[in-house]
């Protein structure tokens, strides 16, 4: 074992040299065994995923806009617009998810682990409600994937978003089974309170893509 | 007859036009700056690795060296790199402005579209009754600007006579537009230049510029219908061509044949190649070319014939007439 | 028994036939992912050889169009999807926690699941292939001609979902990458001290982060559109071939980067060990990759001058175009500057690092006259463009990744390559490469057009396609040789020793190859080049556990000592996930409803993975301890 | 350790025979048009073959079929898209209705349209009603969209259908589409 005050030449007739480190120590072993936020990497990975989730839906944001420009009307072959009521009533609900989900990030932080599962549990109501009313959306968008271009990006974002619903729904409810299941490693709260960063994602992701399904098709023809 | 399908200039560093000069002297100017920077980071390369002493692995490492005096050398090369770059943008734009403001007075207005595999060419011309169709060989007057207004009828192509002017997409959907001027008679050989499929590689355009007169004298026959055929041979063949399935894609004009999914077969005989630049257009290479295509553009959406040989012969004889 | 056997026997994988589908160490990751780009690196070669002979006499029929579309199709999807691209992000899961002082790279089954996505790809490219079904639209796939239209059976569809494949698992390298870079570097290793290969790397990820988005949306858009008809690259229904361009370079553009940058990475590695300094001017260097990587996401219109643009923007993207060529001429000046003043060791790997200089500036200069959007005109999609990305990307990325081989060969398996042989396979390798690709310059300008199978004779084109062919067949033949000097040193090459190199950087400190733990005693650090610098104190960490996976995690910026982590145990579960991705993949090339059943064996696999057992959880439980 | 390198070199081997059994067949280009149609009994080749396939799509809509089956929905001539016939779904009957024509308007293309051809347009015309496997069926055209694309209609029960109308006037718009 080779430390990092050996000269280059040291270095290579040392490569046998005993194990016991010559100079000083770091002892770290009085460091935590976790840590929250940007200190852990379970931060990282969640802001990985949220850093290229949203670039895809920002490139099909921007895709909708360009089919636009170039489209005489939009809807392109008189479609009625997405009905409103649905998705604004499913914004509403995603937005109103995320108090609850602030609750248990919060819960997940002080390590309450009644409080974690209580929220946790709240959370996927909301999602189910939310997973529920985005089926009414999909039948009330007038318009089908293979009418025309416009039919087919609408479908690309509220199919693209959805995805996303479906997939934090299902890891949300795996997390929740784990919160109820001992022994329970300090580190799940970690799990926990990235799973709401996560949240939070989905639910703001969702309104530019609520402006451009719903309110693009209500500004005119360019 | 290799030869004769590859005649004519198609070598962007032999400019008979105002486009493809512009840029072959533009090109020539970035030449000589690039092959001096070259040079120059080979020079400075061997410098370095004359002057450097040599080390082994053991060769204690430099910590922490002094390196103001290489990084401003450094600084120094950076801002020579950024003036020559700058000096190319501008001569990109200018020449770019250059190949914008080609003078148009009555210029001549065609319509090239882009087919897997060949082009479909319209004359047009204020005077309806002067407009006329014809194909995978385009004729030019010499020194007159012509405008090409492009379209494709399947994939994207790109139409591309290097001697003539740099390349243009032929887009499904969108209109572009190529503007050219040829100052040299003589046989040009154009290409398609994106990738459009099977037979990408025979999608050649053989470009003839003529002087003015020979021009005109060329669109006239052009514009006239097919003459009847003279002999029995000929006569029979027609009979054979307008009776048999050539018709269900290819229009002869001054006959019932009509159709516009294959080359206008009109005026087939005054063109120098078949199957847009794979075949020399002569008797012999007719004969094969109606009986199989595809065994000389495989792919090709021509069907083979189904002659009897002198049936064949007579075939060839009619279409051999349409001067 | 000691500290070296426990640890070993704590982060060994585990053997036997079950246990070979567990491996999630990062060395055994890492190498069977090398080893698998370069195996497809020469079968992408080898189908280019058949083009090459096919090309070497006009009208020539070695093969039809049929197969010539198919296999420069698939040459330049492998090239790029296949090779370029994942063999840096392999170089790197191997290296960076080495050369960081880490135990372990971040997310260890990540990257393994990674690693066997990729793999499955690759297998499903090649077996469309083998079945005449290869895709056959070029690697860039433009609508229509790879719509649903144009290309009918399944040939597009591979290509759509191979893209899929590949980018998925760019993207969770990525992840990977910068999460281990920015919180598993050794204490001490502030931001300004990391190797510039890390640099290189960290903004590469961060550029494949928000590039690749950009060709997997397009790819799911030309699947949807073949199976499901949508429009949206149907001009009639509203939709636009353009829109598949725009999408596509602007991924496309940005990857040329991402795959040299990290080369770029290796050059200033090699440079400074082999001119025995550090690499002049450390912050001009990392300044630089962080423009090259922004100027990047700039330009990618420049593959679009020959459509109809707007003039303003073609002026905008020509200065871009020219421009980016700055931060990389700083790099190259810097590099020179330290040869300059370094004591040079003429050894293989410096030789294929000297080699970068001659053809990537060439290169790069080609790259200058192709910004230019009059010159553009006459030489895009022609031979000039291929000689142009021949050099840039064989210059700028193989040579560097190959003189980067030989320079950790050493690293991997414990014994150097030999000297002789690598010097003799450098000069075939230099001289082929050059009889292949110079004279494709001038017959680009000399009129010949990219992708024809065929050309007539009389052309002027015959003498220089032939000298290409016999130059492509030199580039084998030293290919061969590299494959033979690896495999001889593997069976009797002479031991490596620790730092045969007497390099400066952490991968150096430990043993060749690396114990299962990578460092008995993890460094920390106090420089830039820690093995060059005199001690200080403390020397190493101590205090994390040698029988459980314990990592230290620290700061993103200074690197200060943050908290232990416990690091997963190796798992069936990412080769099995990734079976049941690759299910979903192929499947819902062939009907759209797999999207949804195929998609419970994958939830089923993934929800396996991260279900903790008991044991594992009360292990790790004794070392808990709260923030 | 060699067991599973044996397997990992096993597994392309595998992975190739699976695609193989239905790869090859259907992503095949016979660029040579001298190809003969099939014989009596033996199964259509054209069916299986994707390429064919499409090949019928592109000859249907040069041929301007539409003119009397307008976009397979009918028009002067019967809709295609229904698997109902009156002079039966084989693709041998469907040939024979192209080349010699039927009583009540379908004009007979023989001497028009190469036998190759005709069966290509005969297994396109079976696509329409989804008699094909969707593999190999085409899909949408760059075209007005007409509904779901060929490989995505369902299949339709062939029946024989004599009650449909005959209209004198197809013959002559027949022809004239054909010929333009």
């Amino acid at each position: 074992m080779k430390t990092s005050h050996a000269s280059a030449t040291a270095q290579r007739e040392s490569s046998q040299a005993p194990l016991q480190p010559r100079g000083g120590l770091l002892d770290v072993s009085a460091l935590p065994s976790f840590a929250f936020s940007h200190r852990s990497l379970m931060w990282w990975s969640t802001a990985g995923l949220m850093a290229i989730e949203g670039a895809v839906f920002a490139l099909a944001v921007v895709t909708m806009l360009f089919l636009r420009v170039h489209a005489p009307a939009w809807p392109l072959s008189g479609q009625l617009p997405p009905a409103l009521l649905w998705g604004t009533l499913n914004t509403l609900v995603m937005l109103s998810s995320v108090v609850p989900n602030h609750w248990t990030k919060r819960a997940a932080e002080a390590l309450d682990l009644r409080g974690a599962r209580r929220g946790m549990v709240v959370c996927l109501g909301w999602a189910a409600v939310f997973l529920v009313v985005r089926v009414l959306e999909f039948r009330a968008l007038n318009c089908r994937w293979d009418d025309d271009a416009y039919g087919s990006i609408v479908w690309m974002l509220m199919g693209l978003h959805t995805a996303h619903l479906v997939t934090d729904f299902v890891d949300s409810s795996v997390l929740a089974a784990v919160l109820y299941r001992m022994p329970l490693a300090l580190r799940r709260f970690v799990d926990v309170s990235e799973n709401c960063l996560y949240w939070d994602f989905v639910v703001l992701s969702w309104l530019p893509l609520y402006a451009a399904v719903y309110w693009l098709p209500r500004m005119g023809a360019s | 007859m290799n030869a004769s399908t590859s005649g004519g200039w198609q070598d962007a560093l032999l400019a008979h036009g105002p486009q493809a000069a512009q840029v072959l002297d533009l090109w020539r100017i970035t030449l000589a700056v690039c092959t001096l920077v070259f040079a120059l980071v080979l020079l400075a390369l061997l410098v370095a690795l004359w002057r450097a002493p040599r080390g082994t692995h053991e060769t204690a490492p430099q910590i922490a060296p002094d390196d103001r005096k290489p990084l401003r050398r450094v600084g120094v090369a950076i801002a020579a790199s950024t003036l020559l770059l700058l000096a190319l943008l501008v001569g990109s734009v200018v020449t770019d402005r250059a190949l914008a403001q080609l003078g148009l007075r009555d210029a001549l207005h065609i319509e090239l579209t882009g087919h897997q595999w060949w082009w479909s060419i319209h004359y047009d011309d204020p005077d309806p009754s002067r407009t006329f169709d014809t194909a995978n060989e385009l004729h030019l007057p010499l020194g007159r600007p012509a405008i090409l207004t492009l379209r494709s009828g399947d994939v994207i192509h790109s139409v591309w006579m290097p001697s003539l002017a740099g390349k243009k997409d032929l887009i499904p959907g969108r209109t572009t537009t190529l503007t050219l001027r040829a100052d040299r008679a003589g046989l040009y050989r154009g290409q398609c230049a994106e990738f459009c499929g099977a037979q990408h590689a025979w999608m050649a355009l053989p470009v003839s510029v003529d002087e003015p007169a020979r021009f005109d004298a060329w669109a006239d026959a052009q514009r006239a219908t097919a003459k009847p055929p003279g002999d029995e041979l000929a006569r029979r063949g027609q009979r054979l061509v307008l009776g048999g399935d050539c018709v269900m894609c290819h229009a002869i004009r001054g006959t019932d044949a009509g159709a516009r999914q294959g080359p206008d077969l009109t005026h087939l005989a005054a063109r120098g190649t078949l199957g847009a630049g794979t075949l020399p257009n002569d008797a012999s290479h007719l004969a094969a070319w109606v009986s199989n295509p595809a065994a000389h553009k495989p792919g090709v959406n021509m069907p083979s014939a189904t002659f009897s040989p002198d049936d064949l012969q007579a075939v060839v004889a009619y279409l051999r007439s349409l001067q | 028994m000691n500290v070296h056997e426990t640890l070993d026997r704590t982060w060994r994988d585990p053997g036997g036939f079950v246990g070979w589908f567990c491996a999630v160490n990062h060395k055994t990751i890492g190498l069977r992912f090398i080893a698998t780009t370069f195996v497809f690196f020469a079968a992408a070669g080898a189908l280019a050889l058949v083009m090459r002979l096919q090309l070497a006499r006009p009208r020539n029929d070695v093969i039809g169009p049929d197969l010539y579309n198919q296999l420069f199709t698939v040459h330049g999807t492998t090239m790029m999807f296949l090779f370029a691209v994942p063999v840096m992000q392999a170089m790197a899961t191997y290296l960076l926690p080495l050369m960081l002082g880490s135990r372990s790279i971040a997310f260890p089954r990540l990257n393994a699941y990674a690693y066997w996505i990729y793999l499955f790809g690759c297998l499903m490219l090649y077996a469309a292939l083998f079945c005449g079904a290869g895709p056959d639209a070029g690697w860039f796939s433009y609508v229509p001609l790879a719509g649903p239209d144009y290309s009918p059976g399944k040939r597009s569809d591979f290509w759509a979902q191979l893209i899929t494949f590949s980018e998925m698992s760019g993207l969770l390298e990525s992840i990977v990458i910068i999460a281990t870079i920015l919180k598993l570097r050794a204490p001490g290793m502030a931001l300004h001290r990391i190797p510039l290969f890390a640099w290189a790397m960290l903004v590469t990820s961060f550029m494949v982060m928000f590039a690749m988005p950009s060709v997997m949306f397009a790819s799911t858009a030309l699947i949807t559109d073949r199976l499901v008809g949508t429009h949206f690259f149907n001009p009639a229904e509203g939709g636009d071939a353009l829109l598949w361009q725009h999408l596509f370079w602007f991924f496309g553009h940005p990857e040329v980067y991402f795959i040299f940058i990290p080369a770029l990475g290796f050059m200033s590695q090699i440079i400074a060990t082999f001119s025995r300094r550090p690499v002049v001017g450390y912050a001009a260097m990392v300044l630089s990759l962080i423009a090259t990587a922004f100027m990047s996401f700039g330009l990618w219109v420049h593959h679009m001058f020959a459509t109809n643009l707007p003039e303003l923007g073609k002026a905008f993207f020509t200065a871009m175009s020219l421009m980016i060529a700055l931060p990389t001429a700083l790099q190259i000046f810097c590099w020179l500057a330290t040869l300059a003043t370094g004591r040079l060791v003429l050894k293989t790997p410096l030789l294929y690092v000297l080699a970068f200089f001659f053809i990537l500036v060439l290169g790069g200069l080609s790259g200058v006259m192709l910004g230019m959007v009059p010159l553009d005109l006459q030489v895009h999609d022609t031979y000039f463009v291929v000689a142009h990305l021949h050099y840039v990307l064989i210059g700028g990325a193989v040579f560097p990744l190959i003189g980067a081989i030989y320079y950790w060969f050493p690293k991997f398996s414990g014994r150097l390559l030999d000297e002789r042989v690598g010097k003799l396979q450098f000069w075939l390798f230099f001289i082929g490469f050059n009889l292949t690709f110079f004279p494709m310059h001038l017959l680009g300008l000399r009129g010949m057009p990219r992708r024809v199978y065929t050309y007539p004779a009389g052309m002027g084109w015959e003498g220089m396609n032939l000298l290409a062919t016999v130059g492509a067949f030199v580039i084998a033949l030293s290919v061969v040789l590299l494959v033979a000097n690896v495999v001889r040193s593997v069976l009797r090459g002479t031991a490596a020793g620790d730092n045969p190199w007497g390099a400066g950087s952490l991968e150096w400190a430990t043993s060749s190859p690396p114990s299962a733990g990578n460092f008995v005693h993890p460094p920390v650090v106090h420089g830039r080049e820690p093995l060059w610098e005199p001690g200080a104190q403390p020397a190493v960490v101590a205090g994390l556990a040698d029988d459980r996976r314990e990592v230290l995690v620290t700061s993103v910026i200074d690197a200060q000592p943050d908290h232990r982590a416990i690091f997963p145990t190796p798992s069936p579960w990412p080769f099995v996930s990734a079976a049941a991705t690759t299910l979903l993949f192929v499947a819902s090339i062939f009907t759209p409803w797999a999207v949804v059943w195929a998609s419970i064996p994958v939830a089923l696999a993934v929800i396996a993975w991260f279900w903790p057992s008991v044991r594992e959880t009360l292990a790790e439980k004794l070392l808990e301890r709260s923030p | 350790m060699t067991r599973a390198d044996a397997l990992m070199v096993a597994m392309p081997g595998l992975v190739l025979a699976a695609a193989m059994l239905g790869g090859c067949e259907r992503e095949q280009r016979r660029f040579d048009p001298a190809t003969p149609p099939p014989m009596a009994g033996e199964t259509i080749r054209q069916e299986r073959n994707a390429y064919d396939v499409s090949q019928g799509k592109r000859l249907f809509r040069w041929y301007n079929c539409s003119g009397c089956h307008a976009g397979g929905g009918g028009g002067i001539g019967p809709p295609l898209i229904d698997a109902r016939w009156r002079y039966g779904g084989e693709t041998s009957q469907i040939v024979q209705s192209i080349l010699h024509g039927r009583p009540g308007g379908m004009p007979a293309f023989a001497g028009r349209i190469p036998d190759e051809q005709a069966w290509k347009i005969a297994a396109y015309v079976r696509s329409m009603s989804g008699q094909l496997r969707t593999d190999v069926a085409a899909n949408r055209g760059d075209a007005l969209s007409s509904g779901p694309p060929e490989s995505r209609r369902s299949r339709e029960e062939i029946a024989l259908d004599p009650t449909r109308p005959a209209s004198a006037s197809i013959a002559a718009s027949a022809v004239s589409g054909a010929q333009r």
